[in-house]
């Protein structure tokens, strides 16, 4: 099935929520609104016709310069062999999506990653913790302003260069 | 002389081991001091020309008893912890008790008339016992069979029945 | 039944696989008995393009700052002026962070002569992190300026010939066309 | 009591302290203690084709029983702290390699916010070896530098006063 | 000491009875079967687990942020460390994005270079991944001979881009360096002696009964649970999925040669358990040793590299790649926006889902079988870490 | 003193036997008292055997002592399954607590 | 020993000494001699086993200490006893401290026994067999202290693992064991050797079918008595760091690497005494001191060809899981031990003086498989066409 | 005979003595340096979560109780064995090995019964007691 009919599909059962365009790509980008992410992944899933039974990939972009953090979930259907991308904007300030952990195991993790690394906020999963960093970190790094702290533990996290006479 | 130096380390051995099972607090200490009395025991059927027993006596005991004991130990470590702190037999009524039966014991020991021969050169026993078992004492030879057979069910069952249900 | 089965395989494969170590008894040992009971020097042996510790022949350096830039992660320090009056370029410092280094290989693609270039030298270790910063200029010294044709200062030439030659292992870029 | 560094310097005590020195240069075990890249080259230095166990330098799996730990990769913070413990946990005398340019200042990871630059920042290190990865013969050559600074020391012998601390 | 996460909920239930209590093991991060820096939290009832929480970050070295930093042709050493068992799929798919943001074609002998390196790095990252297997099951041998085999191909790549185990091989728009004289020649050779080699390892150890025993049925994992956890790679194709990103979504030069794609049959215990894992990278070998010897025997002339721009950038856009790594597809997504420093990287791999589906796998087994399932999902820190 | 005759090993007899009495009295904790009754029968064993060999009986006594031996192995085989149910059912050890299976 | 004893004091060295005395001081000098000689046996096979495994790894080993690094485990043991003593806080520190030394007694005390020659042995007990099956309890009770009192997960997971197996194989082991006794009528050890011969259809291993698979199942099981792969679990590298002796460093952990090398040459030596013929030679010589030099040759070489096979199953086998471990002690070795106990009984009734042409038939039978041995060996020899390399010294 | 057990007793003494001497040479030459952090036990480079002394799998248990049992008979056969040669020389062979067989078979049903009551698994489901 090509990107044009899954997204058709997607606007027929979520209407507006579903951007009206789509970008075609490798991996056609479909933007959905955050509300309605949940929601369409479970659509994609559970319709034998899309059937996408694996969620590829999940990745938080921190777009400063519009003040907003995109989330892409690259979905893949190993019985179809199709893929697809949902993209869903969210503000910088407060992201907040609704979970997608139930539909797949695997977004678990993903979006514990996401969340360690990016302060994405993922509504209904259940164990939102710390993925990659240590518990007491402060921060998620990937931000853009994010700055780096002085030490740790009382190791600094800053080195003279030897290249400095 | 060396002969008489050997039977007192031994015999010091086993009565200070068995002490030391008696006094200590601490079980694993019990079990541990009561391999030295097993151990002793061991010597001291050596030192009676029983070398066969001295053997069985050390796989048995040591080897099977006392291992099953510290498994039973190590299975539970609250039995490591419990304080015996109000005993069913208080240290001092205790030590009456044994007192006055030890008087006893050694009494009867030192004024009775043991009829004794003089002991011959020790000999191997292996092959005796071995005799023994085939010919005068069959029955409790192949009884012994039964028995073991019957603990074994017996034990196994009252495990498994403890831990199942 | 399965029982006997499984003794069976337990048993011939177990004969196979010892069957395979015994074969190596016979065997001759892989290893190099590195560093003293080998025939030629492991640096002989390694290919002319290996990536061991950086080295920088100063007889051809123009000091055009090409391999400083390139570096990913500023290991290069190179201090360069033109002297004003003979409009030559003096090099004053030249400095490699070898422990810092990845050994990527970056800064010698862009070096116009080869004159920065990775040797298949490994031995660096050493008992302190000063030690490892390789400081390549002592005094300050004249770059090296191309000039058209073949080098002609018989000193130059064989060291220029070298880096240029060090340069060919890199691929040319063409159009895919 | 011990006699380290107690007895005056005389040839017979340099001879035994020559001695000692060659047997803990001789057998030297470090720590299976690999962490990124580096450990791979590691382990390929353990392997056949370099073969630590030539100089009688094996493989060992707690920190309790080895002399060397040989630091082979990039240290991250949250390793950092681990491997501190993991050295102290090991019994003098005890040495430390730092392999490869993460270990030695963080390398190519100092531009990371997660790894600590550098592992002398945390245990004290006798020998760096240089390369992204060190090659094996590199590693073997850091090892052999070491003998080097092992040899050197004094055990028995009082150190010279200008060496005390 | 930092605590994780886990420590936190980890307060000892009081046993009631004889029930065991459950012991709370730290296998790793320092843990001789742990490869590299992971770490699991074994909740242990005697010898069987009840559950084994993996621990992560123990090697987490920022590596996307620093595709931020350095920029895209300075990223490419980096891709080394991603999965440093086999750089040279790391290379490439860092490579491929930056080409498919760019439209930047690769001239054809370089595809065949990269393929050729790639192969090769393959094998080495499976012997590494076979060998370790056995060494945590407990032979020592098999390890050391796979270690043997891969100096050899180190030796190799060695001569090809000048490093062992971190190549920096490719560039954008193609490979670095050129194939070397005589280097066919000494490839075909060590394909002639390694092939019977194969063989003789499976004799040693794969049919070995005391390792069929340890590795079949255990952990089996259906391919509806394998897709739904996202494996890849030789894990999804030991749970009996014939998907390949080489053969299913071509990229490279991949079509033009010819080459199965093994999967677990359950030979030794059911389809997808600990063994049929192991043996689909076994068998991958074979495979690539059919590709190198296809590749080696047709390699066109030409450029290896097409002209691209010192500063290199990309049209605004994101591009999501996947490449066939030694641990499954990898992707690579970029996001530019136009200067020369990506906006975003992120790569999504094999190890970190197979890192995932542990804690799922692990129950009710034994811990020794904790050890089996590491292996045979052959986890790689950094993949999962970055 | 020197000679080492029946009166010694009697007396080790007894003085382990004494241990073991007093282990059994004063422990509360079950294991312990297993462990004082292998004391005992240890004590008795070595009896038979001195017996038997400065009373002349030939292998009886040692025999004897084999089936003590066996018994004993039954005896701790059984003993220790029934304290670990004991200890499960009551989760502890405690020999008096096995009153309320009275009650 | 007490006939050489007997002949030493009536020699008048220790004349005007309480005989006893006499008799202490030559036993006192033998077990020194015979200390010295278990650690050089220890420490030697430690550096055989890494030369061994070594090359089957093709690698080469320890090779720069000393010549061809002949004493490699002098440095290493010296080594040791220059480490830091660390006894955990943790841990229950005089437990923690006697348990070696409880392994290392168990240890020592099976060397009492072993025959290294007609009259070279410490105490000909009659009991022998048994007394060494015995003192393994010990071992065990170590391993289960050192275990429990180190107070670290993966040693008393070690320790029970370790005493479980130990205790587990004690079972086939001891049949097998009695298969023999059946065979001699006697536990001890000589007098096993001396009913055997110097020719190998004299060997026991070759007397009968029964006692063909009564050797199996012995050297099996006391491979897992002593831990060896492929029954090493209790100290698994991969599963549980170090097992019970995870915490012990230095002069300690010596210890316990003494036990299980030197367990490993009583595993050989056991095999040898019961099933190969033990110190048996051919008459060539009157000469006694000759003679006992060569039977102490021959029984050293036989115990080292055991040894040397251990080593090379460590090469060569991965590990088993212990629930595997278990089933193969109860479900296989023990009912077959049992089987062949039945049979071996029915074949001595049968053939009570031994059938010479059944022991022609397994030495030849023993042969065939050793010639179908070489010839998989050749094979894979010429599949892999390696550089050969034939001298033992790399 | 006493002399030879003798003689053990005289190894064993030895042998401990000698461990002494090893642990004085120890004593003098190795470095004493107790810190806090060293003395902490180790667990794979993280502090240790809780004591391991606590309540232990059954199923080690259950061997040993089965092997307690089956060593005894062991020992119970070892001596009928040595017997066994004599009987047979003698003529007696059948009768011996009748009542050994008896003996032994009648363990052997322990054995089974063990194996068929599944006490000899260990794979056992979690949750699934023994
Ligand atoms: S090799 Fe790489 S890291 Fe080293 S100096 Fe050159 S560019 Fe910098
Ligand atoms: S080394 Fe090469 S690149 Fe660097 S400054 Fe000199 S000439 Fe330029
Ligand atoms: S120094 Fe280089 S190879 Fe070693 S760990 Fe760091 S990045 Fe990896």
């Amino acid at each position: 099935m090509d990107a044009a009919e899954i997204h058709r599909r997607l606007r027929d059962k979520l209407g507006n929520s579903v951007l009206p365009e789509i970008k075609e790509n490798e991996w056609p980008v479909i933007g959905v609104l955050p509300a309605a992410i949940a929601e369409s992944c479970r659509l994609l899933r559970d319709d034998p016709e899309t059937a996408f039974d694996c969620l590829s990939n999940l990745t938080a972009v921190d777009r400063k310069t519009d003040d907003l953090i995109d989330v892409y979930y690259h979905l893949y259907s190993y019985g179809h062999r199709h893929k697809v991308n949902l993209k869903v904007s969210c503000p910088r300030l407060d992201p907040a999506l609704p979970t997608v952990s139930t539909i797949w195991p695997i977004g678990d993790w993903l979006e514990r990653e996401a969340f360690d690394l990016m302060g994405v906020n993922f509504i209904g999963h259940g164990d939102l913790r710390r993925l990659l960093m240590p518990e007491d970190w402060v921060g998620h790094p990937l931000r853009k302003d994010f700055v780096e702290p002085e030490e740790y533990h009382g190791i600094s996290t800053r080195r003279e260069s030897l290249l400095k006479l | 002389m060396v002969y008489a130096a050997l039977f007192y380390l031994i015999a010091g051995l086993t009565v200070g081991c068995a002490l030391g099972v008696a006094l200590s607090r601490n079980v694993v200490y019990s079990a541990f001091a009561l391999m030295g009395t097993l151990l002793g025991t061991a010597g001291m059927y050596a030192f009676l020309a029983a070398d066969f027993l001295a053997v069985v006596q050390i796989l048995v005991y040591v080897g099977g008893i006392l291992v099953l004991t510290l498994f039973a130990i190590m299975l539970t470590h609250q039995i490591a912890d419990v304080e015996v702190s109000n005993r069913s037999v208080g240290r001092l009524p205790a030590m009456l008790i044994v007192g006055v039966v030890g008087v006893g014991m050694f009494t009867a020991m030192f004024r009775a008339p043991w009829k004794m021969v003089e002991p011959g050169e020790p000999l191997p026993t292996t092959y005796g016992i071995g005799e023994s078992f085939l010919g005068p004492y069959l029955l409790p030879f192949e009884l012994a069979s039964i028995v073991l057979l019957t603990a074994l069910v017996g034990a196994i069952v009252l495990s498994r029945k403890e831990i199942r249900d | 039944m399965g029982y006997f089965q499984n003794i069976k395989d337990t048993i011939t494969t177990i004969f196979e696989g010892m069957a395979i170590t015994a074969s190596h008894f016979v065997r001759k040992p892989y290893t190099v008995q590195y560093p003293d009971r080998i025939d030629i020097r492991i640096q002989d042996t390694l290919p002319f393009r290996y990536r061991g510790l950086l080295d920088v022949d100063l007889e051809i350096c123009t000091g055009c700052l090409a391999c400083e830039r390139a570096c990913p992660i500023d290991c290069i320090v190179i201090d360069a002026d033109k002297n004003k009056k003979t409009k030559e370029m003096v090099l004053k410092r030249f400095d490699i962070d070898l422990a810092k280094c990845m050994y990527c290989g970056l800064c010698s693609e862009p070096c116009p002569t080869g004159s920065i270039h990775h040797t298949p030298e490994f031995e660096g270790a050493d008992y302190s992190l000063e030690s490892l910063v390789r400081r390549y200029v002592k005094a300050p010294i004249p770059a090296y300026k191309p000039i058209k044709g073949p080098e002609t200062d018989p000193e130059v030439a064989p060291i220029l010939s070298r880096g240029l030659k060090y340069l060919d292992e890199f691929a040319t870029p063409g159009d895919s066309k | 009591m011990s006699l380290i560094n107690t007895l005056p310097e005389t040839v017979v005590t340099s001879k035994v302290d020559d001695v000692l020195n060659w047997t803990r240069k001789s057998s030297v075990w470090y720590m299976l203690f690999g962490l990124a890249c580096c450990a791979i080259e590691m382990m390929q230095t353990g392997g056949p084709r370099s073969d630590l166990d030539r100089f009688g330098a094996v493989p060992r799996a707690t920190p309790r029983v080895s002399d060397l730990i040989i630091v082979s990769g990039t240290l991250t913070l949250k390793m950092a702290l681990r491997t501190k413990l993991l050295y102290e946990q090991m019994p003098d005398p005890k040495y430390a390699i730092s392999m490869g340019s993460c270990a030695n200042c963080g390398g190519l990871f100092q531009l990371a916010y997660s790894v600590c630059d550098g592992v002398d920042k945390v245990i004290p290190v006798d020998v760096y070896v240089p390369g992204c990865p060190p090659r094996p013969e590199a590693l073997t050559e850091g090892l052999l530098k070491l003998q080097d600074k092992i040899q050197q020391e004094r055990w028995l012998v009082r150190a010279p006063e200008s060496a005390a601390v | 000491m930092s605590t994780t996460s886990i420590e936190i909920g980890l307060e000892r239930e009081t046993p009631a009875g004889l029930e065991t209590e459950e012991m709370t093991l730290n296998m790793g991060p320092q843990h001789p079967s742990t490869h590299g820096v992971l770490r699991f939290v074994v909740k242990a009832d005697g010898e069987i687990m009840r559950r084994a929480i993996p621990d992560i970050g123990y090697l987490h070295r920022s590596i996307e942020k620093i595709s931020e930093k350095v920029g895209y042709h300075g990223f490419m050493p980096y891709t080394d460390r991603v999965d440093y068992v086999s750089a040279m799929q790391c290379n490439q798919g860092w490579a491929i994005a930056c080409e498919s943001l760019a439209g930047i074609e690769v001239p054809r002998r370089g595809e065949y270079c990269r393929v050729i390196a790639c192969e090769f790095g393959r094998i080495a990252s499976h012997l590494i991944s076979v060998g370790a297997t056995a060494m945590d099951i407990g032979a020592f041998t098999p390890f050391t001979h796979a270690l043997r085999e891969r100096e050899k191909i180190n030796d190799i790549l060695e001569e090809l881009c000048g490093a062992r185990l971190t190549f920096n091989y490719m560039r954008i728009g193609g490979c670095a360096w050129d194939i070397p004289p005589g280097f066919i020649k000494r490839a075909t050779a060590f394909l002639d002696a390694f092939e019977p080699l194969i063989d003789e390892y499976n004799e040693l150890i794969s049919f070995n009964k005391i390792y069929t025993e340890r590795m079949g049925n255990v952990a089996p994992v259906s391919a509806e649970l394998a897709i739904a956890w996202n494996l890849v790679g030789p894990n999804l194709r030991g749970s009996g999925v014939k998907y390949d990103v080489r053969k299913d979504e071509p990229y490279s030069v991949y079509p033009e040669f010819d080459f199965d794609v093994p999967v677990g049959e359950g030979k030794m215990g059911e389809v997808g358990d600990c063994w049929d894992r192991y043996m689909v990278r076994m068998d991958e070998m074979k495979e690539s040793c059919k590709i190198l010897r296809q590749a080696l025997g047709g390699l066109p002339e030409g450029p290896v590299v097409a002209k691209v721009a010192r500063t290199f950038k990309p049209p605004v856009g994101e591009a999501y790649v996947r490449v066939e790594g030694s641990r499954g597809d990898m992707g690579w997504f970029v996001v530019s926006d136009g200067t020369a420093f990506p906006v975003r990287t992120h790569i999504r791999t094999g190890s970190y889902s197979a890192m995932a589906i542990v804690e799922v796998l692990s129950q009710g087994l034994m811990i020794a079988d904790l050890i089996a399932v590491i292996a045979s999902l052959d986890i790689v820190a950094p993949e999962v870490d970055r | 003193m020197l000679d080492i005759g029946l009166h010694h090993f009697l007396t080790v007899s007894v003085l382990v036997f004494i241990a073991g009495l007093f282990t059994v009295l004063t422990r509360r904790n079950a294991i312990g008292v297993l462990m004082g009754v292998e004391l005992i029968l240890n004590s008795a064993n070595i009896n038979y055997i001195a017996f038997s060999r400065f009373g002349g009986s030939g292998y009886d006594g040692q025999i004897f002592t084999i089936f003590a031996i066996m018994l004993a192995a039954a005896e701790a085989a059984i003993g220790l399954a029934i304290v670990l149910g004991i200890y499960r059912k009551f989760e502890t050890i405690d020999v008096e607590a096995t009153d309320t299976l009275r009650g | 020993m007490r006939k050489f004893a007997d002949s030493l004091l009536n020699g008048g060295i220790f004349d005007g000494m309480p005989i006893e005395l006499g008799y202490v001081l030559v036993v006192a000098f033998f077990a020194f001699v015979l200390l010295n000689f278990i650690m050089l046996v220890a420490g030697v096979t430690s550096w055989l086993e890494r030369r061994v495994w070594g090359r089957i790894q093709s690698r080469i080993g320890p090779n720069r200490v000393g010549p061809q690094g002949t004493i490699q485990w002098l440095a290493d043991g010296l080594k040791n006893i220059m480490k830091e003593d660390i006894i955990p806080e943790e841990a229950d520190a005089p437990l923690f401290k006697i348990a070696p030394y409880l392994a290392m007694m168990g240890f020592f005390a099976t060397f009492a026994v072993i025959p290294f020659g007609d009259g070279l042995v410490v105490a000909d007990l009659d009991v022998g067999l048994l007394y060494i099956t015995a003192v393994t309890a010990l071992v065990v009770v170590g391993v289960l202290m050192a275990g429990w009192a180190s107070n670290n997960k993966w040693a008393l997971l070690g320790g029970i693992r370790s005493a479980a197996q130990i205790i587990s194989y004690e079972i086939p082991a001891g049949l097998g064991v009695i298969t023999v006794v059946l065979f001699t009528g006697s536990l001890s050890m000589q007098s096993i050797i001396r009913a055997q011969g110097w020719e190998p259809w004299n060997w026991f291993m070759f007397d009968n079918p029964f006692l063909f698979v009564a050797f199996f199942l012995f050297f099996v099981s006391a491979l897992a008595e002593g831990n060896r792969t492929p029954f090493d679990l209790p100290e698994a590298e991969s599963e549980l760091v170090a097992g019970a002796f995870t915490e012990y460093s230095g002069l300690r952990n010596l210890l316990f690497f003494l036990v299980e090398w030197g367990n490993l040459y009583v595993i050989g030596a056991l095999c040898a005494t019961m099933f190969l013929g033990g110190w048996q030679i051919p008459p060539v010589t009157e000469n006694p001191f000759l003679l006992g030099l060569l039977q102490f040759i021959t029984f050293f070489a036989k115990s080292y060809f055991i040894v040397f096979v251990a080593m090379w199953i460590r090469g060569t086998l991965p590990r088993v899981r212990v629930d595997q471990l278990m089933t193969l002690c109860w479900k296989y070795l023990t009912p077959i031990a049992f089987v062949n106990l039945l049979g071996a009984m029915i074949w001595f009734i049968v053939f009570p003086h031994g059938f010479l042409p059944m022991r022609i038939a397994m030495v030849l039978i023993g042969g065939g498989i050793f010639l179908y041995f070489l010839s998989r060996v050749m094979f894979h020899l010429r599949r892999a066409k390696p550089e050969m390399h034939l001298s033992p010294l790399a | 005979m006493n002399f030879d057990l003798a003689n053990v007793l005289v190894f064993l003494l030895l042998g401990a003595i000698t461990a002494g001497l090893m642990l004085g040479l120890g004593y003098l030459l190795r470095p004493d340096n107790p810190e806090r952090r060293k003395l902490t036990t180790y667990e794979c480079g993280e502090p240790p979560s809780g004591s391991a002394w606590i309540n232990f799998n059954i199923r080690f248990y259950l061997i040993a109780l089965i092997f307690v049992i089956f060593d005894v008979e062991v020992a119970f056969v070892y001596p009928v064995a040595t017997a066994f040669r004599q009987f047979v020389l003698d003529g007696n062979g059948l009768v011996a090995f009748l009542e050994l067989f008896v003996f032994i078979t009648i363990l052997f049903v322990g054995l089974i019964y063990v194996w068929v009551k599944r006490d000899l698994e260990w794979l056992k489901k979690v949750g699934e007691p023994g």
